[in-house]
């Protein structure tokens, strides 16, 4: 319900898991927003590995402290639907953000972009990188994480694209977010693959595992590795050539943005619900669809010439 | 002892430090989190008191889980895929039981080479997708409540917990459960069929495993390889807490769920103060190593110089 | 002695059998590049190995090693990012230093106090973990923080080889020393065979335990910046499950968890065939959906294939123990 | 019960046999120990202990069960500290906090528990603890193996130094002991009943290596329950009991009627009270048993009353033979008829419903649960007779356990009292009780009254004379030869798997007996 209007409200942000520099920014972002909105509080947490149970648990004591808001990032669209839907009957507002809950568990949810665009970017930067034809893979993180599969999906569609014909996607495979794990299939991509141009990798361990791997074997220059990643993160991988250019959004913005739909909903504004609009503060408004999805912007390109700037930020 | 101590302790200071721990009915739906892991704590207490270990329950929950979710995919009707977690459970502790008892292996050895082939499976079965819809059966099991109030989970492991207490304080089973632990050879000696006894156990462990494949993947409604992943730690650490004997032949029952109580009531705290779940995991080891050390310092230096 | 030594020569065996049927499958694999890689990929696992085993030999069991890489990994790269002035060696050393110091605690509370490793390695495995992400407070440390020179030295090369290798090779040799021909060593077979007896021959137990462990997590220390500098990445969950690899390592090898036997040769063959498998099953392009599955399979087989040798020793209740059976025999 | 007494006048072997050095009295001791007292939690197990023993004596400590001789020999080798008292070598005091400082000192014992490392080499257990080393740390494996080898050359003990240690006999560890307490050139030397596993012919090469030690000025302290053997090697004597000093003096001066008298603190007969029963028809018969390792070809009858004798050396094969035939070994074939119906005994539960009990030869490990209280000891394998839920029957449980402490005298505060809080003697009466539990119609007895005092071990012959009168049946194996004869009925002997011969009781000599056991088969021919 409506809290006094003297009351602060409190929005917890429960992210996939702790230690991760992308949530890490979307919590700065998640601030700024609070010290905009004034008497808004923002409790952050996360499991501490990005599992489904671990949310529950602490969804479940979010419920008990009876939050006003939770936005959260999922580790599984449908196993937090059950706790998401208790949470909704004792009154808090859910929503999710980056990687969402099934619609009938949240009120909105917010893309960071959306999965299309994340997937055609990181098609077109693979063919960049490729000059256009060649062998590419994909290092994925785990074999069960929403959304690298969708855009895994997305991708696989869009090379069906004539402008695409010359790229041939060899190989999927998952490093489990483990550094050693990504780093030895990467190398196994190498290995078997003596004519792949590009790595997709959209995850962080994994482009980073995939950029060591490729220089320690020499390949600079001869594979490039793409996807998604953090500049802060990415800097170094930048610098040796193995990236020539990554993407990501904006976690700042994501963060600033969903904190700002959550006290809409909170506040009970009424054209915050599927179909309508939530105002968000520098970011404008973002419009929802019937599904309640909202989207920002396409992921941002980081290169050579940005990935300095940004790195000191997120 | 020293544990209901800590139990008074975290729940005093969580009662006073957090304004909505006492809160009954938060109370009840902390227990939702630590219910299935202490339903595998039950026989693993069973198995470490007869010195053995099973690393793989979490394994073979969500082998149990998959299996669930093939079969409901497949059509099966929802009064079945309880039968069928219970059933793959059961053939998975069977698998560790034949493993360690006719070919002589040490447990933990078979173990963790068994959960990363149940695991293995799981993921095979499973590839990227998951399995989700489960019936309402399940969810009303997993997530439900007696009465809008008190889980269904925390009343089953309540049932459970007494009837394994009954039969390990109570029974013959029991009795020979500790002599086996105690002394395997002279338990043999005495015409205890120790093999069979091994084999049961790790039977059993599987089929409490599957029961809360059952019930978790009711309360999550949904299946994927990393189900319940590290749960066997967790579990194992509330059965060492719970002051079974690592090197087998003591334990209670009683001591176990005392444990899980207090772990959950020191994990729920912490959780309600939002301090994050690593800060949690450091506080359990430090429980774990406090509460087997403390005794030790208690009891003098000297006489363990001896 | 030749059986045991039969057993090693067989996993010998069959690791180079299986080299060469995934070079069958894969030629590449068999190149000489991919082979060195596959050597210098296994090193961490075999050093980690080796020390387990010292651990094994005494009837312990060190479950903390991956937390215990993981945070003085994570200590040494936040060291060098804020301290690029620091000599590497000096990084170095810390590392190796905080895990000396990690496993000193656990040697403590097992020798001294006479607690049970399983236990309380598996508490301190958690704490030390958690102490990784308190002292990171969560974040990362990417490549572009640590010193140049950090990340390259694992991978640099010294007549051919890698550092990586150069410093496994030194740890096989001194732990082939040490278990050999140490007296240290000796008395850890000795506690692992028979704990009482090691006492009534005077074998200062609580300490050689203490050292034990504290080797252990000084081994996990050292390889705790190999693996940071190696892939060039700190974060709280590195190594994470690590333990069950590396005791999955001893198994492989023949090292029994009941204590008292094991060689250095083992130690080294399971580390090694564990790598080959780990860098074979990406190459020969099995699904990556079955590689659990058979990394489990084949961890079974291995462990059946070894206990067939020791299935006289374990269960048997009735000894059945061998007064020349040929005499026997001769008697009837 | 009536019983019937034959106390048969215990033979007193000639003291110090000739060509032994008579022992300088007033040389100066090279060990003394003056009130020496150990404590564990709450019991005293050494009260101000002092005794000396000159170089060169070999001297004999007795005591019952319990006495404290073990834990004196802890307390002198550096194992214990103990709590009170001062220990002086070569009249200097001295203050040992580990084993291997009392080995350094010079001295040095062969521990009644074993003290082995299986997987270790021959030559590795002796050095064990103490390697000698060469430059850099480096363990000098080939002066110890040298000096393994001329150690064995010396005892004439033909041992491989390079076998690992789980390949040997029994008898061959023990050597594998001695020769480790010998490496030192102690200046003392302890035997903690090192006859206990030895057969006749190795206890004989044991009294050569005494002798030996003897003349080369070594102190000897040897520990046994066997009178025989102290009046055979020991030239003096030091009795505790209760963990106090009683007595010492010169063997010569001493019968053994007046030294059981001080250790036991009053008179014991040690007699073999033979119950007055005749054996009736057949009950149990075993014919053509066999083992693929551990014994061919075994048959035997046993009559219904009767006590039938098992003697032969230790790893004759009894113990595999009675663990085969209570269904502790699969791989054993043959034919097993009870009351003339063939049964089939598969496990040890079959053999319980067939009202076979089988007390076994090791009390600790095979015998008893040590921390369980007693009562749970004795109703284990009856557990099924007494209903599933235990909590209801709990009178009834505690009636039985009661009725059998109380039949066999056991001596314990209360039923809940744990098995590993009881002496030695009470623990095997524990075991006794819980294969009485199961109303056997036959009883085996291995070794029943192995390392037990000679009070606790007349309990057990009684016990088990009296046994027969109620009907039961009874196999006793024992290495005993004077338990053997002197209660059995009729005597198997068995070597190397087989049964040589069998012998009524009036046939059974010692000599014959014993020929038979080594394998003299000519021993059996003399009889016709
Ligand atoms: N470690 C210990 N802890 C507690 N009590 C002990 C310990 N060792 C020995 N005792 C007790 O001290 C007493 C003396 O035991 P000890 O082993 O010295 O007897 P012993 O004379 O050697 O008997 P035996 O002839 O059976 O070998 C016994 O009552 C025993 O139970
Ligand atoms: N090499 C060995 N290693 C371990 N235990 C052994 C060895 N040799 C013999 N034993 C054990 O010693 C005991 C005596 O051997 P065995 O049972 O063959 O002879 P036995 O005739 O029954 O002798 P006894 O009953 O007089 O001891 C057995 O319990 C056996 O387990
Ligand atoms: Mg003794
Ligand atoms: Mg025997």
């Amino acid at each position: 319900g409506k809290p006094p209007a003297d009351e602060k409200i409190r929005i917890a942000m429960v992210v996939k898991n702790l230690g991760n520099g992308f949530f890490d920014a979307a919590h700065n972002g998640a601030r700024q927003a609070a010290g905009e909105l004034k008497n808004v509080e923002i409790i952050y947490t996360g499991p501490t590995t990005p599992s489904a149970e671990g949310q529950i648990e602490i969804i479940n004591s979010l419920i008990s402290q009876k939050v006003n808001a939770i936005v959260i990032s999922a580790n599984d669209p449908n196993a937090l639907v059950p706790i998401a839907k208790k949470a909704m009957a004792r009154g808090i507002k859910v929503l999710s953000f980056d990687s969402g809950l099934a619609p009938e568990g949240r009120l909105m949810q917010l893309n960071p972009s959306n999965a299309e665009l994340i997937g055609a970017k990181q098609i077109e930067m693979a063919a960049r990188a490729a000059g256009g034809s060649g062998e590419i893979a994909i290092l994925s993180a785990s074999a069960q994480a929403t959304n690298q599969n969708i855009w895994i999906g997305v991708m696989k569609k869009v090379l069906e694209n004539p402008e695409y014909a010359g790229l041939k996607l060899v190989a999927t495979t998952y490093g489990d977010d483990q550094s050693d794990k990504s780093y030895r299939e990467a190398v196994g991509l190498l290995r078997s693959y003596p004519h792949l141009k590009v790595i997709i990798s959209p995850s962080t361990v994994g482009i980073n595992a995939a950029s060591k791997a490729v220089v320690d074997e020499g390949l600079v220059g001869k594979v490039a590795v793409t996807g998604l990643g953090l500049p802060s993160e990415m800097a170094g991988h930048v610098k040796s050539g193995a990236v020539r250019e990554f993407a990501i959004w904006n976690p700042i913005d994501l963060g600033y943005t969903i904190t700002y739909a959550a006290y809409d909903f909170v506040k009970g504004d009424p054209a915050a619900k599927p179909g309508g609009s939530v105002s968000a503060g520098r970011m404008g408004k973002i419009a929802l669809d019937a599904n309640g999805d909202g989207a920002m912007a396409p992921p941002f390109v980081y290169d050579k010439s940005n990935v300095d700037q940004f790195s000191s930020i997120f | 002892m020293l544990l209901l101590l800590l139990l008074a302790i975290a729940f005093t200071v969580n009662g006073a430090l957090l304004p909505t721990f006492l809160d009954p009915y938060n109370l009840a739906d902390g227990t939702f989190n630590f219910s299935e892991k202490a339903l595998i704590a039950l026989p693993m207490a069973l198995l470490i008191i007869i010195r053995e270990i099973d690393i793989s329950v979490a394994g073979i929950l969500a082998l149990a889980s998959v299996a669930m979710g093939m079969a409901h995919s497949a059509g099966a009707p929802p009064a079945s895929l309880l039968p069928i977690a219970l059933a793959t459970g059961m053939a998975c502790g069977c698998l560790n039981g034949l493993l360690v008892t006719r070919f002589a292996l040490p447990s933990i050895v078979v173990t963790i080479g068994t959960v990363s082939l149940f695991r293995g499976l799981a993921s095979v079965v499973l590839g990227d997708k998951a399995y989700t819809g489960y019936p309402q059966i399940m969810a009303d099991w997993g997530q439900g409540y007696f009465f809008d109030f008190i889980p269904r989970e925390f009343v089953l492991l309540l049932v459970l917990a007494a009837g394994f207490a009954l039969v390990l304080h109570a029974t013959a089973w029991g009795r020979r459960i500790y002599a086996i632990g105690n002394n395997p050879v002279a338990a043999r000696f005495s015409g205890i069929p120790v093999e069979r006894y091994r084999l049961a156990l790790f039977v059993l462990t599987g089929l409490m495993a599957g029961l809360a494949a059952w019930l978790l993947t009711g309360r999550i409604g949904s299946t994927r390889p990393n189900i319940a992943m590290g749960w066997e730690l967790e579990v194992i650490t509330m059965v060492i807490l719970g002051g079974v004997s690592i090197a087998g032949g003591a334990g209670t029952m009683g001591g176990v769920l005392l444990a899980v109580l207090t772990l959950g009531t020191v994990t729920y705290g912490l959780s309600l103060a939002n301090i994050p779940g690593i800060y949690m995991t450091i506080v359990v080891g430090v429980l774990l190593l406090v509460t087997i050390a403390l005794p030790r310092l208690l009891r003098g230096k000297k006489e363990v110089a001896k | 002695m030749t059986f045991l030594k039969l057993r090693e020569v067989q996993l010998a065996l069959l690791t180079a059998a299986l080299i060469l049927l995934v070079g069958w499958r894969a030629p590449v694999f068999l190149s000489g590049g991919s082979l060195a890689n596959l050597l210098t990929d296994s090193t961490l696992l075999i050093m980690m190995a080796l020390a387990q085993m010292l651990v094994l030999v005494t009837r312990g069991v060190d479950l903390s090693v991956a937390s215990t890489l993981a945070l003085s990994g994570m200590l040494a790269a936040l060291l060098a990012s804020q301290h690029p002035e620091l000599p590497l060696l000096l990084v170095m050393l810390t590392a190796a230093g905080i895990g000396l110091l990690l496993g000193l605690v656990n040697g403590y509370l097992i020798g001294y106090l006479q607690l049970p490793p399983i236990v309380v390695t598996l508490g301190t495995m958690s704490v030390y973990r958690g102490m990784v992400f308190v002292l990171s407070g969560g974040a990362w440390v990417s490549s572009h923080q640590m010193p140049p020179e950090f990340i390259a030295f694992p991978l640099s090369r010294l007549f051919g080889l890698t550092h990586l290798v150069w410093i496994a090779a030194v740890a096989v040799l001194a732990a082939w020393y040490l278990a050999r021909h140490g007296r240290f060593g000796r008395d850890l077979y000795a506690i692992g065979n028979e704990p009482a007896s090691a006492r009534y021959v005077g074998i200062p137990i609580a300490q050689r335990l203490l050292w034990t462990y504290g080797l252990s997590g000084l081994m996990a220390g050292l390889c705790g910046y190999l693996w940071v500098a190696r892939y060039a990445v700190a974060y709280t969950e590195i190594a994470y499950g690590f333990e069950f690899t590396v005791i999955a390592a001893c198994v492989i090898g023949g090292i029994s968890i009941a204590g008292g036997s094991g060689s250095v040769a083992g130690a080294v063959l399971g580390g090694l065939f564990l790598s080959v498998i780990g860098n074979a099953l990406p190459v020969v392009k099995v699904s990556p959906f079955w590689q659990g599955a058979l990394t489990g399979a084949i961890i079974l087989t291995a462990v059946l294939i070894n206990s067939r040798g020791g299935l006289g020793k374990g269960r048997q209740i009735l000894p059945l123990h061998k007064i020349q059976p040929q005499a026997r025999r001769s008697a009837t | 019960m009536q019983m019937n007494l034959m106390a048969a006048p215990a033979p007193v072997p000639a003291p110090n046999t000739p060509g032994r050095a008579p022992l300088d009295r007033q040389a100066a001791p090279v060990l003394k120990l003056s009130g020496i007292s150990k404590r564990f939690a709450g019991i005293v197990a050494l009260n101000q202990v002092s005794l000396s023993v000159r170089p060169g004596e070999v001297m004999a400590l007795i005591g019952e069960n319990g006495a404290g001789k073990s834990t004196l020999v802890k307390t002198l080798t550096g194992i214990y500290q103990p709590d009170e008292g001062t220990l002086e070598l070569d009249g200097k005091p001295l203050r040992f906090s580990s084993a291997q400082d009392a080995t350094r000192a010079g001295i040095t014992a062969v521990h009644q528990e074993s003290v082995m490392f299986d997987e270790l080499t021959v030559a590795e257990n002796i050095y064990v603890g103490r390697h000698p080393r060469r430059a850099a740390g480096r363990i000098d494996w080939r002066r110890i193996e040298a000096e393994a080898e001329q150690l064995f050359e010396r005892l004439e003990v033909a041992l491989p130094v390079r076998a690992r240690v789980k390949d040997l006999s029994v008898a061959q560890r023990h050597f594998v002991e001695i020769a480790r307490a010998l490496s030192q050139d102690a200046r003392v030397v302890i035997l903690d009943e090192p006859t206990a596993a030895l057969s006749q012919r190795e206890i004989q090469e044991l009294y050569r290596i005494i002798d030996q030690l003897r003349a080369a000025g070594t102190a000897v302290i040897f520990i046994s329950h066997k009178f025989d053997e102290i009046y055979a090697v020991a030239d003096s004597y030091t009795v505790l009991r209760d963990g106090q000093f009683v007595a010492e003096g010169a063997l010569n001066d001493i019968s053994e009627q007046e030294l059981v008298a001080l250790m036991v603190g009053r008179a014991v007969h040690q007699a073999y009270p033979k119950a007055d029963v005749t054996p009736g028809e057949v009950l149990l018969a075993v014919d053509g048993f066999c083992h693929p390792t551990e014994f061919q070809d075994v048959s035997f009858q046993l009559r219904r009353g009767e006590i039938l004798g098992f003697y032969g050396l230790v790893g004759a094969g009894r113990s595999e033979v009675m663990q085969a035939l209570f269904g502790l070994s699969p791989a054993a074939r043959g034919k097993v008829t009870l009351d003339g119906r063939e049964i089939n005994i598969g496990c040890p539960a079959d053999a319980i419903k067939h009202g076979i009990a089988y007390v076994p030869e090791d009390r600790q490990q095979q015998g008893a649960h040590l921390s369980l209280p007693i009562l749970h000891n004795i109703t284990l394998p009856i557990l099924n007779q007494l209903g599933f839920l235990l909590r209801g029957r709990r009178k009834q449980e505690n009636a039985v356990a009661r009725h059998f402490a109380e039949q066999l005298e056991l001596k314990a505060h209360n039923l809940c009292q744990l098995v590993s809080e009881l002496s030695g003697g009470n623990q095997q009466k524990v075991v006794l009780g819980k294969w009485l539990a199961t109303r056997p119609r036959v009883i085996i007895l291995d070794e029943p009254t192995k390392g037990i005092d000679i009070g606790a071990k007349a309990a057990v012959h009684r016990f088990v004379a009296q046994l027969v009168t109620q009907g039961l049946s009874v196999i006793l194996v024992s290495s005993e030869l004077p338990e053997v004869l002197g209660l059995a009925d009729r005597v198997v002997v068995m070597h190397q798997g087989h049964i040589i011969n069998e012998y009524s009781r009036a046939e059974a000599t010692p000599e014959i007996v014993v020929a038979a056991a080594s394998g003299v088969q000519l021993a059996a021919g003399e009889q016709q």
